[in-house]
């Protein structure tokens, strides 16, 4: 059985401009919690009815906490942000399937763009060989260091030019002409789609984490679909249930 | 707390309280299964069934509203087989009753659909006449009540289980329709499902949902659901199963009082997994309050 | 800020912005007044004004709902006698357009009211149709298509200003009614007014309105409102006028790209006397962050 | 003009069962408010749009407080209940017409009931000459010894006999066969009216502040009726504007 969680916010601090991370006290949920699973938070704001999902950045699982990183783009996210340490927050989690990791491969590849860079620090604890890691930002890159302190070798791109290179994740890829048994990628739709491309242009497996608006999260009320092959046809799958994460093979691109 | 009776009968079917879930917010159960003890629920209402599958619409399908939430599913669904070989034997492990809600686009899909359900282990249907109708140009079979009688009448001649039409609010007379059912030979009533409404993302200039328009739920769709209740009670004998921004237990009782014999629970789920328990419990607790016995006590109440 | 060119003409009458009041929920601006600069208004839309004075229903006339609130008002007012004397010279003195909203129990009350302001300095007419039609039984003029034809055309004849109908939600095709008044010779179109809904107290086992039933207005109805001025604005080519739940310059715009020419602000007032500002602020700010240089630019945007 | 007003809490206290004091800085409002005007609170939640009407319970002309008394009834006093001092509460006022005090009455006779108390406060300083006051409650007096305080002669009923006579403010009329030249009167419905007959068949002027549901409280969407006189006719009056305090002789009396 799962329930709704009252969860006690340890921190909540912006750490670049309207990117926030958010750390709070969530046993239940570090105790299942997988890479590239997400929670639900509630907003607790009368009119705002449905909940907001966010990847797991982090879990401790000493200290049995949890921390997201998460953009504020709308109202939903800008009331979280100004909860305080003390706070209580709603939440259900963990959700979704996660990445799949397996111990065979020792070759990893991760390329994460913006507010999809989070999933990965928990992904990157959990990878066993060479990791190499291609980071896109607009401006304010986040999280470099972490993921770096994990063993990663990270490369990291702006569209300002401010720091890395200047362009994105697949001007460092053509830079780095990298090999890889596998992809692990989250990020815009846009970005996802050259990396599915160029992945399978590769013939590199490759996990890619969607995003979609939801509502349940949970599985039952089918409004967060994403387009999948199967067999001669195609299905709609649940973002929030069948996914985040997809196979290459499996994503059909649509807008 | 004292024992209350919360025995509630819906059109011939007993259940053991007013509480189910709305069709469409609560998948076929296993995944609210998971934070809610199914046993504890009047009936389960399950999502839409067509005679085949159905892909429904493009992403995004849901938007967030003040109060309520937009959806544009359209409807998806495994088709009637794989909902019988799937789905009846997992909620038949559950004393609840299943109320199979029934999807299509022209008169013979619904009626396929029921054919097949003839022999199937569920207890009752309900009959989404929301649907487009794409032999009238894809109006809202809902929309009319000649049209009204005329499918509930021929979903009625091969329909096993009582049959409880489900009627949407964009309709200018709400009772017209709903005395369309009861000549169809309709053994009950549900309303209301969703208001028509649409989104736009002013940033991007584009409608929030793929599909433009999609189905307003929620809380801000109440007052405009026990309206309807209130008067199809007032006009027609049959029982109605009443939602529409069904939260709380309180929620609940002011559709019984407008005349619903049951009460279904859609949008709050997303809000709160554990909404229907919440409601059976605030029933509960009202009842007690106030010393009402048994529900039909309070039913219609309402001048 | 750079100033922005917000001028819209609405049925050959420009006016400053498209910023109004809607309806009964600014007085006659008075009251407001002691909150706001009736001069930035690019219109005052008044009370719903008939041929004598209203009485309207009994108290309670308001209702709270979530993210909205139902009224039973019943259409008070002092009558158009009194409104010619008493509020047009008071709003005369603001550089605002005078938009008087027009209610009567019969075609002849309708046509009464506006014979009488056709030598008044009002700028245009709003007729509120939603209005229940008494040789009729009651039921709203606004419901039919043939009827709103009918009650335009007989207005339209008397009328000395333009001639903006109000369309009532309540109906199955709102497209339809649309395109009766556009036939019946309307010069623009007014839409939402409410919804019909209704609220009970469990605890006191009645109505929470003494008339049983109100119009559902604020935030909650939007959906509703930017559908019907979309689907609407794509069907006729009339000018419209959009409201239903405006509370800031976002939702402004929202109705704005839906293809509404002005925007009405009504329940919002309730909850923050200075929304029209607001609003109008808010407009300002959208416009300049997507150097949009008029209105005209972004209106009916959404493909 | 007029401005919604950002109030900064100074206290907000239980003072008896679900019956909170609240104090709050209001310098604009203090200038001009007047016993038996009332303030609109918004209670910052998004599903709830009405301001909730409360009248002003005392003024405070020198440190610029003000302070109301509410009884939590419902969602929007549950939530300014649970405010605290520090916080912010939006409001806009004073509103409505106020008491009229005539210097040359010298006997004042006030009778109040429950949560109708409270506007007496700010009355009873203004009065000059003779005050009579009976209060009566259905268990818990409030403000009985702050009502004293300004010189006033109280007496209190309660329905359970727990405080004074046990009875309402009727049967302490009975009691005591009060002379008076006018009469103040705030509280339930039923009391009101039974004031009202009381006081005609004496003669004695009366001034009753009634309640009504109420939208924009400033008399522009005529939501809050009430009937009143109008030569041979009767007219809706709007207990925000042009009341909420009424001559009896104004009042018809329906339910
Ligand atoms: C599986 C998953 C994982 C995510 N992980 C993160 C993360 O780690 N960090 C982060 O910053 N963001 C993440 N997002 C995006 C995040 O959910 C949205 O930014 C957030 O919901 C916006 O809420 P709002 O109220 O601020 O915005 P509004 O625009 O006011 O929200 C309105 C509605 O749209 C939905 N919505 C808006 N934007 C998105 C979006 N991009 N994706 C899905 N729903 C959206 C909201 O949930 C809400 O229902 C994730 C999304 C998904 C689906
Ligand atoms: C002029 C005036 C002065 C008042 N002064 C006081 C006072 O000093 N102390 C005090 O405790 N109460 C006072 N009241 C009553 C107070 O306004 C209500 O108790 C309060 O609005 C209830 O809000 P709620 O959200 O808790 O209740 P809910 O029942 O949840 O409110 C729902 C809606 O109904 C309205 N409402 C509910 N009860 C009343 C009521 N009795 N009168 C008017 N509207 C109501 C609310 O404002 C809201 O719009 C006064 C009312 C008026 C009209
Ligand atoms: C995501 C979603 C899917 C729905 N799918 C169906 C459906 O398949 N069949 C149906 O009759 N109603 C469907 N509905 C309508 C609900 O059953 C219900 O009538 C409506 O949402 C009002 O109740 P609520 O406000 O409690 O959600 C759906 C509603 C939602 C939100
Ligand atoms: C208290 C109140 C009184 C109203 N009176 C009228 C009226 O006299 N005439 C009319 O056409 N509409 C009337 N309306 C409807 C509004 O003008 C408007 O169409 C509706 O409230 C939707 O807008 P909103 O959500 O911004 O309030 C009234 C609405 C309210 C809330
Ligand atoms: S959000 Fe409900 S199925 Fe995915
Ligand atoms: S509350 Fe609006 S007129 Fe009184």
């Amino acid at each position: 059985m799962m329930e709704k969680l009252q969860l006690k916010i340890r921190m909540n601090e912006e750490i670049a401009p309207k990117i926030y991370k958010i750390i709070f006290l969530a046993t239940e949920i570090v105790k299942k919690a997988k890479a590239g699973q997400f929670i639900n938070l509630y907003c607790n704001k009368g009119e705002l009815l449905l909940p907001r999902p966010i990847s797991i950045c982090e879990v401790n699982k000493k200290t049995g906490e949890i921390t997201l990183v998460y953009a504020v783009v709308g109202k939903g996210t800008e009331i979280i942000s100004t909860m305080k340490s003390g706070d209580t927050i709603e939440a259900i989690g963990p959700l979704g399937n996660g990445f799949s990791v397996d111990e065979e491969v020792k070759q990893h590849l991760i390329i994460a763009g913006g507010i999809g860079v989070p999933p990965m620090v928990e992904l990157v604890k959990f990878l066993k060989g060479n990791i190499t890691v291609y980071l896109g930002f607009r401006c304010n890159p986040i999280l470099v260091e972490t993921i770096k302190q994990y063993g990663a070798t990270v490369y990291v791109a702006t569209e300002d030019g401010s720091v890395g290179i200047k362009g994105n994740v697949m001007d460092l890829i053509n830079q780095h002409n990298p090999v890889a048994e596998m992809i692990y990628s989250c990020g815009p739709k846009p970005m996802l789609k050259a990396v599915a491309e160029w992945s399978e242009k590769l013939k590199i497996p490759a996990q890619l984490s969607l995003e979609e608006r939801m509502a349940c999260g949970i599985g039952a009320c089918l409004v967060c679909t994403c387009k999948t092959k199967k067999e001669q046809d195609w299905e709609n799958k649940r973002v929030c249930k069948d996914g985040p994460v997809f196979w290459r093979d499996e994503v059909i691109w649509h807008d | 707390m004292t024992k209350v009776n919360m025995k509630v009968n819906i059109s011939g079917v007993e259940l053991k309280n007013p509480v189910m879930t709305a069709s469409g917010t609560f998948g076929s159960g296993i995944e609210y299964g998971e934070f809610v003890d199914l046993n504890r629920l009047g009936a389960v209402v399950v999502k839409g069934i067509a005679n085949t599958s159905w892909k429904g619409n493009a992403s995004p399908r849901v938007a967030e509203t003040f109060g309520g939430m937009l959806n544009s599913v359209g409807l998806q669904n495994p088709g009637v087989d794989e909902f019988i070989q799937k789905d009846i034997p997992f909620l038949r492990k559950y004393d609840t009753k299943i109320i199979v809600n029934i999807a299509g686009k022209t008169v013979e899909e619904y009626c396929e659909v029921v054919k097949k359900l003839a022999t199937a282990d569920i207890d009752l249907l309900e009959l989404n006449i929301s649907c487009p109708n794409v032999k009238e140009g894809g109006v809202s079979f809902g929309t009319d009540a000649k049209m009204v009688e005329y499918v509930t009448k021929q979903v009625k001649r091969v329909s096993k289980q009582p049959l409880i039409v489900k009627l949407t609010p964009n309709v200018t007379d709400i009772v017209e329709i709903a005395k369309g059912a009861e000549a169809g030979g309709a053994d009950g009533l549900s309303l209301i499902n969703t208001l028509l409404g649409m989104a736009i993302d002013i940033h991007k200039r584009k409608p929030v949902l793929a599909n433009v328009v999609g189905g307003l739920s929620g809380p801000a769709i109440k007052p405009v659901a026990i309206r309807m209740v209130y008067q199809v009670a007032k006009a027609v004998g049959l029982p109605i199963i009443g939602m529409g921004g069904i939260m709380t237990g309180e929620d609940a009782i002011e559709f019984i009082q407008a005349g619903a014999t049951g009460v279904a629970v859609g949008t709050a789920n997303f809000i709160n997994p554990t909404a229907t328990m919440d409601v059976l419990e605030g029933i509960g607790k009202y009842m007690n309050q106030y010393g009402v016995e048994k529900i039909s006590d309070i039913r219609g109440i309402i001048a």
